[in-house]
């Protein structure tokens, strides 16, 4: 099977700050590739270097075979790989359509209104509230404004960073519910991030365990999470 | 102390002009973050090209109106161009921002008065302290004077303009996303530089509209940009500073108070000269900062 | 238990916008304790510190220290009363070096008035006997090398060091840590928090920690508070805490 | 030859006298990261400190009485004034003294009203305040006639009539240039401090100053208070070296040549303030000469000013540090850290 990703001895981080010392990894096409780690690992500067967020300080990223180390996020995103940001995902002055018509800016009319119709079939909540502004959302529904956002774009990769930080289970599960359905409906590669390690293991193809910046597991997400250590690991207990 | 009409009509017609100029400033801010201090000077700008068209073309005075709007447009965007988007990008702080914007006031005043002495040279005309003549409109029997009509005609169709370009448009969507969270807007692929660009030439735009009104009421020269700057300055404080709406409520505060409390306090039993004038708007900033520093949009933006 | 609390939050809250980082915090910092918060990322341990340090005002509950409620104090009140914060970020003065970042953060204040610089030579014996104890944190924390780097030339682990070195060059009575030793090296990480743990010892000094690397700062704790979406949700001996259902939970989700 | 004297006294004064404004920007600027955009309101608080009160006082000293305006006679009895100086030089000396001390007192409280307002907020906002505030008081001092004669200006006796010619013009200049001193001594005392040190810390990193216990506000209003006490000064030696003051001379061009000569000469180095000001006066003084040379269809200064404007924006965007960068300070260990043969050493010496 073809690689989507592969990334070799990839180091990243910001102005001075090393963060990521170097991982070597693949990611498969339509894969559920979970990353896990205790906070401050590196988790989401390792999602920001992947889509040009953050200061890449050595190793190559392969795209689809194409090298896109130095592709600026944009362009990055043209090659059909969305990155969902844990924060600021959203424009909160805006409305939940003008946010969706924002994400899909290069769109003519027709293509945007098919594209919008699909969005809301897969994210049939949103209709709700299609009109208000998205700062007077939950935070269940922002998440799902900025899933909107990236789906608009017909991605075939999607990485997400911890998209169910802060929500209430229910929401989370909604949330889980439709990555899952990114990979088995649509055939899409999916990365996620999460801090909800259990979930998100027992839902993934294969995983990876990230501790201050390197790896420490890189196999099956079931073993890992059937892993009697993963408590203290996960914890960063163990060194 | 009698307010004849001419003077709530006065008050109409500067308040007009003032809002279009704070809410523009407003517009610049909103995209550099930080204060512009030559944005009196681009109405200057606009109403030194409308001039010099009339001059060459001999038309009737209000058809150099878009002149105005072009000439104020096309200086900002060069300002934003060639001097704060280049300074941005090489990291400057938004206090050496504050000080090119100095600068550039003092290079854009001294540039109008080699302009002013040209154009004398050339054209024997006046080219400072000049006037526009008005005209009368006849409208079902009422005359209304032509500024009174074409300012407030302009200030309505410029923001009706700018409202549904803001709210309607897919570019104006892509304008507030980008002043509320560039980054993301870039990560969107909406380039950034170009729709800040677009506001600058558009606020250039207004304030040449807004200047192209000052020779109607005062004998306008290079420098009266500076001059207009603490009205236009205490209208968009008293506003909120961000708020595009409270800039324009903030003008016309700012505008009526200043005809008519200067007219009032010349009045017998006071007879204060005129020359104290910018006082009123100084005093509508001080008030501002020291009671309600985030601007009277902070009182209606609050409960959102 | 035997001492009351240094410093003690009540039912602290604060939101930003509609999201909800502290719904009721309520902490007790006892005296010469290393304290500890931890929780996973968004859980408002951050905000926490923000509010104690005073750099947020909270929304409603009270901070009170040593009996006194500081609530409203603006940071360098709290500086006075012996309360001293870095940053999770640090924030280095960045066109000063090392050496005089260092002496910005002294107690003893020669920069108190223009007039004592002109008028009188003092202050420069003063800044001596500062110089020297500025060194001896540097050599502390093993940057006294650099004491004539300009900060911003500074490793970010190295930034880390100096604003910890500010903050002990203040002889604060009270520290609040905000990630002391992400992004420092494991050997390093340990020195330090064994120096957390010998000025507490030697010097009566109180610490309150936020922290990620575990692993590492676990061992030298007296008390841990977990955080979780803007509440405590567990609090006792690291031990305890550390196997309470309720924080493997929060940490690995439900 | 003697007009290459006059210019050498006129370049030498003007000298003394921008270098005390831009020491007091860059003590602002420079070290505490605020440009008071105010600056030639403070500069004009000294000279119409003097305006109002030299001849005055000069009068009443002189025992002469004053018969008609202030606003139409003040040139007449300011010469008067200035005959009775050139007997009595301690009268002479007395005047500018105390209306140095009165200037001074001036300059501060006035430089900690106007920015009162705007002191805790973002520096546009003070920046606003103050260009409004310098404004209001030039038009004040226009407007105002008993103050300094209105549009008329009003004349200020020499205080130097006492000295014989050429003496007299050398004195102005030793005048101009030991205050000039004294300020930029001052300055760089300040500078090389833990004074200036935590001025800097305050503009690096606001919140940390604070976390460390620096009360920003109170430094802010000092370091205003200060500054414009300096800008005072030199408004009274400016006005006594004119021998007149007029309002409309306190325009905020001259707030921008001030920054101009901070920002050039290097800002946060005081060594930069002394290059920038005398760069600004050789270029001023050569476009000057040029004037008489040079036909342009519009007036030369104009094209002065756009060449000023021109440049602060160059070296804004390609040399934002200026001639002479800002360097880590030095404050005590500059003095024990020598080798024997007085050589600086890097690193620290016992």
């Amino acid at each position: 099977m073809a690689n989507v990703f592969e990334i070799d001895e990839l180091k990243v981080g910001y102005g001075k700050l090393e963060i990521i010392h170097g991982v070597t990894f693949s990611v498969e096409k339509n894969e559920l590739f979970v990353i896990v780690g205790p906070n401050g690992s590196g988790k989401s500067t390792l999602l920001k270097g992947l889509f040009g967020l953050a200061s890449i300080k050595g190793g190559k990223i392969l795209f689809n075979g194409e090298d896109i180390t130095k592709l600026p996020p944009h362009e990055r995103s043209k090659l059909g790989l969305a990155y969902h940001p844990q924060l600021n995902n959203t424009f909160e002055n805006l409305t939940v359509r003008e946010n969706i018509l924002l994400a899909g800016y290069f769109l003519d009319r027709d293509e945007l209104e098919r594209r919008l119709e699909n969005v809301l079939e897969f994210l049939p909540e949103i209709r709700g509230f299609m009109e208000r502004k998205v700062k007077t959302l939950s935070g269940g529904e922002r998440q799902m404004v900025a899933f909107a956002m990236n789906m608009i774009k017909e991605p075939n990769t999607v990485m997400f960073d911890e998209p169910t930080a802060a929500l209430s289970p229910k929401m989370a599960d909604l949330i889980f519910d439709r990555i899952r359905r990114l990979k088995t409906e649509y055939g899409l590669t999916v990365v996620l991030v999460e801090q909800n390690a259990k979930k998100a293991l027992e839902m993934g193809d294969r995983a990876m365990l990230l501790v201050t910046g390197s790896i420490k597991y890189l196999g099956p997400a079931q073993e890992l999470l059937t892993h009697e250590d993963l408590a203290s690991m996960y914890l960063g207990l163990r060194d | 102390m009698m307010l004849d009409t001419n003077i709530l009509l006065d008050a109409l017609v500067y308040s007009n002009m003032l809002a279009l100029l704070s809410l523009s400033l407003t517009l610049t801010i909103m995209t550099l973050k930080v204060a512009n201090f030559a944005h009196g000077d681009l109405a200057i700008i606009g109403v030194y090209g409308a001039y010099t068209f009339l001059i060459l073309a001999h038309v009737a005075t209000y058809l150099t109106l878009p002149i105005a709007f072009l000439f104020g447009g096309l200086y900002a965007l060069l300002n934003y161009v060639l001097v704060y988007s280049p300074m941005r990008r090489r990291g400057a702080n938004f206090v050496m921002l504050m000080i090119a914007s100095m600068a550039i006031d003092i290079a854009t005043r001294s540039m109008l008065q080699m302009y002013a002495d040209v154009l004398k040279l050339n054209f024997k005309v006046y080219s400072r302290a000049f006037i526009f003549n008005d005209v009368v409109f006849n409208i079902a029997g009422t005359r209304v004077r032509g500024l009174v009509l074409i300012s407030t005609l302009s200030v309505v169709s410029l923001l009706a303009i700018l409202y549904v370009l803001l709210m309607k448009t897919k570019f104006g969507v892509a304008m507030r996303a980008a002043i509320e969270n560039p980054a993301l807007a870039e990560v969107l692929g909406i380039n950034v530089e170009k729709v800040y660009a677009t506001s600058w030439f558009l606020a250039g735009g207004f304030a040449g509209v807004a200047g192209f009104f000052l020779p109607f009421r005062i004998p306008t020269s290079p420098d009266l940009g500076f001059i207009i700057l603490l009205p236009i300055f205490a209208a968009s404080i008293l506003g909120g500073i961000n708020s595009l709406s409270g800039a324009v409520i903030g003008g016309y505060i700012v505008g009526v108070s200043e005809i008519l409390g200067t007219y009032l306090l010349s009045q017998p039993p006071i007879n204060l000269s005129t020359a104290y004038r910018p006082a009123i708007p100084f005093a509508i900033l001080i008030l501002t900062l020291l009671l309600l520093p985030q601007g009277i949009a902070s009182l209606w933006s609050r409960g959102e | 238990m035997a001492d009351d609390p240094l410093l003690r939050t009540v039912n602290v809250k604060k939101h930003f916008g509609g999201v909800v980082a502290l719904d009721g915090v309520s902490i007790d910092v006892e005296p010469a304790k290393v304290t500890m918060l931890i929780g996973p990322n968004g859980s408002g341990k951050s905000t926490l510190i923000n509010v104690i340090g005073g750099a947020l005002k909270p929304d409603g509950g009270q901070v009170i220290y040593g009996g006194d409620d500081i609530t409203g104090l603006p940071p360098h009140k709290r500086y006075a009363l012996g309360i001293v914060r870095t940053f999770q970020v640090p924030k280095p003065f960045r066109s000063l070096s090392v050496l005089e970042n260092m002496l910005t953060a002294s107690r003893i204040r020669l920069d108190d008035s223009a007039a004592k610089i002109l008028f009188s030579s003092k202050w420069e014996f003063e800044e001596k006997r500062l110089i020297e104890k500025a060194f001896e944190i540097l050599k502390l924390l093993n940057i006294d090398h650099l004491w004539d780097a300009r900060s911003d030339q500074l490793s970010g682990g190295q930034m880390k060091l100096l604003e910890m070195g500010r903050a002990l060059m203040s002889d604060p009575k009270l520290l609040l840590l905000d990630e002391p030793v992400a992004g420092v090296n494991p050997t390093l990480a340990h020195d330090i928090m064994s120096h957390i743990v010998k000025l507490r010892d030697e010097m009566g000094l109180t610490f309150l920690i936020v922290e990620h690397r575990l692993d590492i700062t676990l061992r030298y704790v007296d008390k841990v508070y977990a955080m979780h979406q803007g509440r405590i949700i567990s609090s006792g001996s690291p031990s305890d805490v550390m196997s309470d259902p309720h924080v493997i939970e929060a940490y690995l989700g439900d | 030859m003697i007009n290459l004297f006059l210019l050498m006294v006129d370049i030498g004064t003007m000298y003394g006298i921008f270098l005390i404004l831009a020491s007091s920007m860059e003590l602002e600027y420079g070290e505490l990261g605020i440009p008071n955009f105010g600056k030639v309101m403070f500069f004009a608080a000294g000279a119409f400190t003097v305006g109002a009160l030299a001849v005055r006082i000069g009068t009443w000293l002189a025992g002469i009485t004053w018969e008609g305006e202030f606003k139409t006679k003040s040139i007449l009895y300011s010469t008067l004034v200035s005959r009775y100086f050139a007997s009595h030089p301690l009268d002479a000396i007395a005047v500018f003294l105390f209306t140095l001390f009165l200037a001074s007192i001036m300059g501060a409280v006035l430089g900690i009203v106007a920015s009162y307002p705007a002191i805790r907020l973002r520096e546009d906002y003070l920046a606003i305040t103050l260009i409004a505030a310098g404004e209001l008081f030039r038009i004040f001092g226009r407007n105002y006639d008993p103050l300094i004669g209105g549009t008329m200006g009003v004349g200020v006796p020499d205080v130097l009539a006492w000295l014989p010619s050429g003496a007299k013009e050398a004195g102005y200049i030793l005048l101009s240039l030991s205050f000039a001193a004294a300020t930029w001594l001052i300055l760089y005392r300040l500078s090389t401090s833990p004074y200036g040190r935590t001025l800097r810390a305050i503009r690096d990193e606001e919140l940390a100053a604070s976390t460390l216990g620096k009360d920003i506000v109170k430094y802010r209003m000092r370091v205003l208070a200060l500054g414009s006490a300096m800008a005072a000064v030199a408004g009274v030696i400016y006005a006594f070296y004119m021998g007149s003051v007029l309002a409309d001379d306190f325009n905020p061009l001259k707030t921008f040549l001030v920054v101009l000569m901070v920002v050039l000469g290097g800002s946060g180095n005081p060594f930069g303030t002394l290059v920038g000001v005398a760069v600004y006066i050789l270029l001023d003084r050569t476009l000057a000469i040029l004037k008489h040379y040079v036909v342009l269809p519009f007036d030369i200064n104009y094209f002065a000013m756009f060449l000023f404007g021109v440049l602060l924006l160059l070296v804004l965007m390609y040399k934002p540090e200026g001639i002479i960068p800002e360097r880590p300070l030095l404050t005590v260990r500059a003095k024990f850290c020598r080798r024997e043969d007085g050589t600086p050493e890097r690193k620290l010496c016992d």
